[in-house]
């Protein structure tokens, strides 16, 4: 919560290094405007994303979790590691809406190296979307709702 | 009590079936043995104990307490307190005390709907004023306080130290006497250990044949008769036994009921319920999105499925609240 | 296969059996003079001037030789005076028919017949019904376009009910074998080559006077075979082989396929150049509307000695242009198409209007917005170029108009004199763009490469590492980098090859660290992790019971670390407790908020809070 | 039959008057109350053409000729209730008025041998049950029962029967080499493609009596071992196509096609084929190729159908007339009908006899009968007063056989001698009154049309010709032209691709060789001396002969006959059209064809008449 009482919504980014994270650089290198409220999350395939990793994140106080790997079928570095995480993303998905967390919290979704101001658009879109689904600190909401 | 040198023993059940407690029973003649070697100070369900001559023991007392059932009231909650004070060893006794177990099935509600549901809308309730429980009630006879009922279902370990975990819903009896027995000889694990168990999943005792896994399609156990020899989640059904604790003896698996998940994490992991989901879409046999999301959609209620046992203890505890 | 005997012309002949007796004679150098046929299609025997006169056990008769059986103990007289008189009447009916056909007036005349022996009737019909047009397009493309209609003297060929179809390939197949010039292709959609001396080519033809092998292909484009395989989506798949029938050597073989080779490479130089940008796309310069709006490339071909013009330079009528327009940076810094700078048309414009004014002496205008010869001797080129009477015009060229004369109307903003300019012309050269390959997406998902937003594939470092890719082992050249001159590829090129040098001269490589391994105490043999492993890294180990990372194999991807429902499998470098670690971090860090920015810094001299999550 | 009747009328021809004829029978014998007693019968062609509508009363076997409605209340009468016989309607033989009561005692029928046409006009050619009645079907099942396929081959063959289409290819040898053609799927096909102007024989059988067609290819289906018949036929027969059409569900319901014939085990079935009544499809292979569906043109035919005709299959292919002779043949033995004809030409052959004879109409005769007979004693002979100057056979593409040769016999080899041939069965008698250059000309001007156009000597060859011919006939003709036309039929006879073409000169190539004076009078002399091509005759009043009678005066459409009564009678040869009514009327052989040079002056002092050429162009 910034002094102007606006809500400003702590995002985790997990990020594939090859296509994602390489966009997310070039969005940073290309100076394209961008959000400081998503934090990336470096790992070498979106197909290493643990959906523990997503849990964590919204655990310790995430507002919203972004997962982006490399385009299926063929861009993926690792051939089909991208299969893995399009596989995984819906049964977290529901998971995480069983649990209470708005849909409007977790995108997963693709962008390539090439796609760096798609990135950009992404964690303006995303933000800007969690922020008006205000917040959800879960830890806070244990402490605030436990007697 | 004497002291008799033998070993002072509690037991307490807290939130849970009380199948612990026949767990305990079901040590058969080797109860005889623990009546040589041990003296129960405290186990309610078994004898008549009051509280007060717990609190009336001094702190460390007990040697050794087997505290089965998950942490849902002020009252289970201020006895996991006072045992922890009156016993040496404090022991989360079952699946419930260790990771929240089924009660812990509870966090997918609040105290709210549970009440509404219990005292009211259930169809075997009448209960037409809508009553619903109180801390505390003026009677004529003068004021009844009973236990305050928690909004969250929590384990033995979220609100007191506990020295050792023994999972199983119930345990197995033959792991409860390799405990007690290590008990006895005084060779304990380093505090905080999981004891009873393996470290390997319930895969390793299965004696089920296992393939690479390509699923097409999730069955419920209903829905299919598996093959009986051959890996169950291989057959499409959702099979805890991969993201399990072994130690049981896959018991569940060997009569083909897929494992639920009872002894709880295998050591090395952090969420039992994200392990096996993780596993169980990863293998889904989906070259596309469209085809994935149909296969896995098919999946009912993630929670109850990935979570049977341990969603108190796992890292979102519960669901969300208001 | 049998053989059967005959006698042609008193000459004895042997041959296999099946074959007709005009193939025979040919064979033997035997002159039998035909109209209606065509070796790549049946025979038809339709114009009957290949009559020969057969003998056979003892009775004569006249036959077509183009339909009659070679059979065994025939005796052929193919310029008896009983054939020579029938020929002789039937190429006066011909000529009567079609007095204005050269190549019947020359068999004609061969007959001894100078002037129609009947009345004519139409001195500009050219068809002799001879049908090879209608096989052809029947049997051979099978479009099935053309056919006769009408009865004996009504009879004449045409599509049906004589109306334009679309079932017509335009594969000008029936004006190839119209033995009389009867059939004209009009060109109806617009293209670029719709007029000689820029005719379009066959679709079999020898790429470059240059090409190695000097062999010719097949455009499977343009090949009727291939285009009626795509058209009816393989049903109908034998369609001409015209080439096949006709081609001595055998050597035509439509079934070659792209072949896969399998190669173990040590690196690999990725070189996979440009494409030109369509110029259709921006219609402002109304490219494909007149044949004399070309592009940089085309015009290439056209100055190229080699070219369909020997290297002249002329208009699609052949004759020499006036006024030449060139047009830079279509398709380049433009917000509509490329936003990029393409690099290397400034050059070859000027070049090419350099080959204009040396060639044909037309005056030249050349559209700019910047003038960018940046490189070696560049400069003094451009100034060479105004010293020979380019006229700069300092402005995008921002339309080009197709004049009802046919002449082009270049209009523009002249920025220097701050006023719209126009110039009209007989011949637009267009700069346009180069771009990455339509196929880029696929060579980056096949080799791991990034692309840059522009669509070429991205280096390691834009500054240091510019021929190295993330994937090791890969490394870009040329073109396929970026835009680039000829020195610029050549030298980038060069770097790749270097590179890839270096690498292989080594003998060995270092893995990265950060794969996979499995701690076995914890494997419980589950095989979830087996079939997950895109490159086969994992396998399952029976003798003890456990799964195994080939480390050697294992790129490090952790999706098997991801799987492993035990969490036996741990990712070098990237372990869950690293990135639990790191999650944790970016929450636990205290962060004091500063007015007028939004970013979380930690703040060293707060004492670390207390958080009360439990741990196991 | 499910019921009997006392007497059958036969109402035969298909006169348009025909159908009208029958309701007012059936209403006359309903009124009379005779409906259930006496039934009338539709049937085929009688072949009678001149004194159609015929009627024939059964069983008394009277034969009525040129019955008009008005007749109807009379016939059934007197014939029908009374049993007497009109006499006004009985047939009168022509030269003598004789009366003759039956058909049988006709000249016209005595001295045909119907074989073919043997049901024609005598049952109801929709009826399986009439048709089973005379004899239908017991062909079929004797070569069903008792023979083999070679043994009807070999019946075929003992037969001597040829193709009935013209070419006169020995049928049972077509058929063997239909059995041994290698393949396993063949056909059997019967054209009925009839396209001979002026012929009939095929539509007559096709409508009288379908059954025997389709008896005759069950037969042969059999015996070159197929199971899929088709019969070709031209659109412009529909009656055929729907008596064929009817006949093939009847025999379907009777078992006589389909799977398991009769239970023999033998499937076969027909099917009907209408092709567009193109000339040329009567040839066989463009008969195929229009089966196929594709345009009807011939191609070579170095292979013959019976290896690869129909879809490539060997196919047998006979003309309707022949496969209709199949089933007498079965039943009575290939001796019987060897037995009829000449040494090389066996049966009989129907005949379309049209031109200038009093008894036109469609006959059947045995082979070897002289054209004399045919002509004289079955055709009555010429109109009064003329003389036959010669006979055309074998349709268009046939020739002209001059009168001197009248006694020649009929049959294929003596017909092709004396340059014409058989053909299908068209027989046109030509008086002298018919000019052989335009007889040539009309010929080939049908086949200028007809030629399917594929091969350049037919097409342009018959084109060139017509020219000539056009030209001589107009009076254009020049010295040299007959030689041109010579050479071009000769090129077109030799070089052209399928039968049409190399036939299509016959018309020429005949006329010339008999009648090469008459081409040299039309040419040298300008003169047509049969009266005909209009552009080189004049009529002139023979002053001598005539009486003034004025009948020319009323009959010239131009009032161009002027002359006072008993005075000879002038023609304004200004006026005259050449039309030849006054020639026509003359009872006194006053007017005369006199070339046009030989007319002098005329009313307007000029010599009367345009310059030819100026005329034509």
């Amino acid at each position: 919560m910034s002094d102007n009482g606006k809500f400003e919504p702590r995002i985790v980014g997990f990020v594939c290094n090859w296509c994602t994270y390489a966009a997310a650089d070039t969005a940073g290198i290309s100076r394209l405007q961008q959000p400081p409220n998503v934090d990336v999350v470096r790992v070498m395939c979106s197909g290493r994303v643990d959906p523990v990793f997503i849990l964590k994140a919204f655990a310790e106080g995430a507002d919203g979790v972004i997962v982006s790997g490399c385009h299926p079928p063929g861009d993926c570095h690792y051939n089909s590691g991208n299969y893995k995480t399009f596989r995984r993303m819906p049964l977290i998905e529901r998971l995480l809406e069983q649990y209470g967390i708005e849909k409007g919290r977790f995108h997963w979704g693709w962008i390539s190296g090439a796609e760096a101001p798609k990135w950009a658009q992404l964690t303006r879109d995303f933000t800007e979307q969690v922020r008006n689904l205000g917040p959800l600190n879960w830890k806070r909401m244990f402490a605030s709702k436990e007697e | 009590m004497p002291d008799n040198g033998k070993l002072k023993l509690g037991l307490y059940w807290a939130a849970s079936c009380g199948g612990c407690e026949i767990a305990i029973v079901e040590l058969r003649e080797k109860i005889l043995i623990v009546d040589q070697v041990a003296d129960i100070l405290f186990w309610p369900v078994a004898m008549d104990f009051k509280y007060k001559d717990v609190e009336a023991m001094p702190d460390g007392h007990i040697d050794v307490c087997l505290f089965n059932g998950a942490i849902r009231t002020s009252e289970n909650e201020h006895l996991a307190h006072l045992m922890r004070r009156k016993s040496k060893v404090l022991v989360a006794f079952g699946s419930c005390a260790y990771e929240g177990g089924i009660p812990g099935l509870a966090n997918l509600f609040d105290r709210q709907s549970i009440f509404e549901r219990a005292y009211l809308e259930s169809p075997s309730t009448d209960n037409p004023q809508g009553i619903l429980p109180q801390t505390s009630y003026q009677a004529p006879e003068g004021e009844i306080h009973i236990p305050k009922f928690y909004n969250t279902v929590k384990t033995l370990g979220q609100v007191e130290d506990v020295d050792y975990y023994l999972p199983g819903c119930p345990p197995q009896p033959h792991q409860i006497w390799a405990v007690i027995e290590a008990i006895l000889s005084g060779n304990l694990p380093p505090k905080g250990s999981v004891v009873g168990a393996n470290d390997k999943t319930v895969c390793d005792e299965c004696k089920h044949t296992r393939e690479e896994k390509r699923i097409k399609k999730f069955y419920r156990i209903h829905e299919i008769i598996p093959d009986t020899t051959q890996c169950l989640f291989d057959q499409g059904l959702i099979c805890a036994g991969p993201a399990t604790r072994g130690g049981c003896g896959a018991l569940c698996p060997q009569v083909n009921m897929p494992c639920r998940g009872c002894y709880g994490p295998a050591p090395h992991q952090i969420d039992q319920g994200a392990a096996l989901l993780s596993a169980v879409s990863s293998v889904v046999a989906a070259d596309t999105e469209e085809e994935a999301a149909r296969i896995v959609g098919e999946i009912a209620d993630p929670i109850g499925t990935f979570y049977r046992f341990s969603l108190p203890s796992s890292l979102l505890h519960r669901v969300r609240l208001g | 296969m049998s053989w059967v005997t005959l006698t042609i012309d008193g000459q004895t002949i042997q041959v296999e059996e099946g074959k007709t007796v005009l193939e025979v004679a040919r064979e033997n150098g035997i002159h039998i003079p035909t109209l209606c046929y065509h070796p790549a299609l049946e025979p038809y025997g339709a114009c009957r001037l290949c009559v020969v006169e057969i003998i056979r056990k003892g009775w004569s008769s006249l036959h077509t030789a183009c339909t009659h059986p070679a059979w065994d103990g025939l005796e052929v007289k193919t310029n008896s005076p009983l054939v020579r008189d029938v020929r002789k009447t039937i190429m006066g009916l011909l000529l009567s028919r079609c007095p204005n056909v050269p190549i019947i007036q020359e068999l004609a005349a061969e007959y001894g017949i100078t002037a129609p022996p009947f009345p004519v009737e139409d001195p500009t019909e050219n068809c002799i019904l001879c049908g090879l047009c209608v096989r052809v397009c029947n049997d051979m493309v099978q479009a099935h376009v053309l056919n006769f209609s009408g009865r004996g003297v009504k009879r004449q060929v045409g599509p049906p009910f004589m109306e334009k179809t679309r079932q017509c390939i335009g594969c000008g197949a029936c004006t190839s074998v119209c033995p009389t010039g009867a059939i004209e292709i009009v060109l109806e959609e617009a293209g670029v080559y719709q007029a000689k001396p820029l005719g379009p080519t066959a679709a079999i033809y020898v790429p470059t006077l240059q090409a190695v092998p000097r062999v010719p292909v097949i455009d499977t484009d343009s090949c009727i075979r291939f285009r009626q395989q795509d058209r009816t989506n393989g049903a109908i798949a034998d369609a001409c082989g015209a080439c096949q029938m006709l081609c001595e050597a055998n050597a035509i073989d439509f079934d070659q396929e792209d072949e896969f080779l399998d190669l173990d490479v040590g690196a690999i130089v990725v070189a996979t150049g440009f494409e030109m940008w369509d110029a259709t796309k921006l219609s402002q310069y109304s490219y494909g509307k007149s044949p004399n709006i070309i592009t940089g490339l085309e015009f290439e071909r056209l100055s190229n000695a080699g070219g369909p013009t020997g290297g002249e330079i002329l208009l699609a009528d052949g004759r020499k242009p006036e006024r030449v327009a060139v047009i830079h940076c279509v398709g380049s810094r433009d917000h509509n198409a490329h936003e990029y700078c393409s690099r290397i048309c400034c050059m070859y414009s000027l070049k090419q209007a350099h080959l204009v004014r040396d060639k044909t002496g037309a005056e030249v205008y050349e559209f700019y917005m910047d003038m960018r010869a940046f490189g070696k001797g560049y400069e003094e080129f451009y100034e060479r170029v105004q010293e020979e009477g380019v006229v700069m015009v300092r402005g995008r060229g921002a339309e080009v108009e197709v004049l009802p004369s046919g002449k082009l109307r270049v209009t523009g903003e002249d920025a220097n004199l701050g006023k719209l300019v126009a110039a009209d012309v007989d011949m637009v050269v267009l700069s346009t763009a180069i771009e990455a390959p339509h196929d880029a997406s696929e060579v980056a998902s096949l080799f791991g490469l990034g692309r840059t937003p522009d669509g070429f594939f991205a280096e390691a470092h834009p500054k240091l590492r510019p021929v190295e890719t993330n994937t090791d082992g890969v490394f870009l050249a040329g073109c396929a980098q970026g835009p680039k001159d000829v020195p610029d590829t050549v030298a980038h090129a060069g770097a790749a090859a270097s590179m890839a040098l270096a690498l292989l001269g080594k003998g060995e490589v270092t893995i990265s660290p950060a794969i996979a391994y499995v701690d076995e105490q914890f494997c419980s043999a589950c095989k979830t992790c087996i079939s997950l492993c895109p490159y086969t890294a994992i396998g399952f180990v029976e003798a003890d019971n456990v799964a195994r990372v080939n480390e050697a194999l294992c790129k490090g991807c952790g999706t098997c670390v991801a799987t492993c429902p035990a969490g036996a499998i741990t990712a070098r470098h990237f372990t869950d407790a690293q990135i639990l670690a790191q999650i944790e971090g970016l929450f636990r860090i205290p962060v004091i908020e500063i007015p007028n920015t939004q970013y979380p810094i930690p703040d060293t001299q707060l004492p670390p809070t207390k958080e009360s999550n439990h741990e196991r | 039959m499910a019921e009997l009747y006392r007497a059958d009328v036969l109402v035969s021809c298909l006169h348009g008057r025909s159908p009208e004829l029958v309701s007012a029978l059936k209403q006359e014998l309903d009124r009379r109350g005779l409906a259930g007693e006496v039934k009338v019968v539709e049937t085929g062609c009688r072949g009678f053409c001149t004194m159609g509508p015929v009627l024939t009363i059964q069983p008394n076997g009277i034969f009525y000729t040129d019955v008009q409605l008005a007749d109807v209340p009379e016939i059934v009468e007197e014939t029908l209730v009374k049993g007497r016989a009109v006499q006004r309607l009985l047939y009168k033989e022509p030269a003598t008025r004789k009366v003759i009561p039956n058909y049988d005692a006709i000249p016209f029928y005595s001295k045909q041998m119907r074989i073919v046409l043997r049901n024609c006009g005598m049952i109801d050619p929709q009826s399986i049950d009439e048709y089973i009645a005379v004899g239908g079907y017991e062909a079929l099942g004797k070569v069903l029962s008792s023979m083999t396929p070679e043994q009807v081959i070999a019946e075929v063959q003992k037969s001597g029967l040829r193709g009935r289409g013209g070419a006169g290819f020995a049928t049972g040898r077509k058929w063997e080499h239909t059995r041994k053609a290698a393949g396993e799927v063949k056909y059997v096909i019967a054209n009925g493609d009839e396209g001979d102007p002026g012929a009939f024989m095929d539509r007559a059988l096709m409508e009288g009596d379908p059954y025997a067609v389709l008896e005759g290819l069950t037969i042969g289906g059999f015996a070159v071992g197929t199971q899929q018949g088709y019969i070709y036929v031209r659109d412009e027969y529909p009656l055929a196509v729907q008596n064929l059409r009817s006949a093939i569900d009847r025999a379907h319901e009777y078992g006589l096609l389909g799977s398991d014939v009769l239970g023999s085990g033998f499937d076969f079935d027909i099917r009907i084929v209408r092709g567009a009544g193109a000339f040329v499809c009567g040839e066989s292979s463009a008969l195929m190729q229009s089966l196929e569906g594709k345009v009807g043109e011939p191609r070579a035919k170095h292979v013959h159908a019976t290896d690869r005709g129909l879809w490539d299959r060997p196919s047998c292919l006979n003309n309707v007339e022949t496969w209709a002779n199949i089933p007498p043949i079965m039943n009575k033995g290939g001796e019987w009908f060897a037995s009829i004809g000449t040494e090389r030409s066996k049966g009989t052959k129907a005949f379309c006899l049209v031109g200038k004879v009093r008894n036109p109409g469609l006959i059947e005769v045995p082979m070897g009968i002289t054209l004399r007979e045919i002509v004289d004693d079955i055709g009555g002979g010429p109109p009064k007063g003329r003389e036959i100057k010669a006979v055309q056979t074998g349709g268009p593409s046939g020739g002209c056989i001059p009168a001197s040769m009248l006694d020649l016999p009929v049959d294929y080899e003596s017909l092709t001698e004396a340059g014409s041939m058989m053909g299908s069965g068209g027989m046109i008698v030509m008086d002298d009154r018919t000019c052989m250059v335009d007889i040539a000309r009309y010929f080939i001007d049908f086949l200028k049309d007809e030629s399917c156009g594929k091969c350049s000597t037919c097409r342009e060859g018959i084109k060139r010709m017509l020219e000539i011919l056009t030209n001589i006939s107009a009076g254009l003709g020049k010295p040299g032209d007959i030689e041109v036309l010579e050479s071009l039929a000769k090129t077109v006879q030799l070089a052209s691709l399928c039968g049409l073409g190399k036939s299509a000169p016959n018309p020429v190539l005949s006329t010339l060789h008999y009648f090469r004076e008459e081409y040299e009078k039309h040419i040298a002399e300008q003169f047509c001396p049969a009266g005909v091509c209009r552009a080189l005759i004049a009529y002139q009043v023979v002053a001598e002969k005539c009486k003034g009678c004025g009948l020319c005066i009323k009959a010239c459409p131009q009032e161009g006959i002027s002359g006072t009564a008993r005075q000879p009678h002038a023609i304004d040869q200004v006026k005259c059209i050449q039309c030849g009514a006054c020639f026509e009327v003359c009872r006194l052989d006053a007017i005369q064809v006199v070339p046009r040079s030989a007319v002098t002056v005329g009313s307007n002092g000029g010599n009367g008449y345009k310059p030819v050429r100026e005329v034509v162009r």
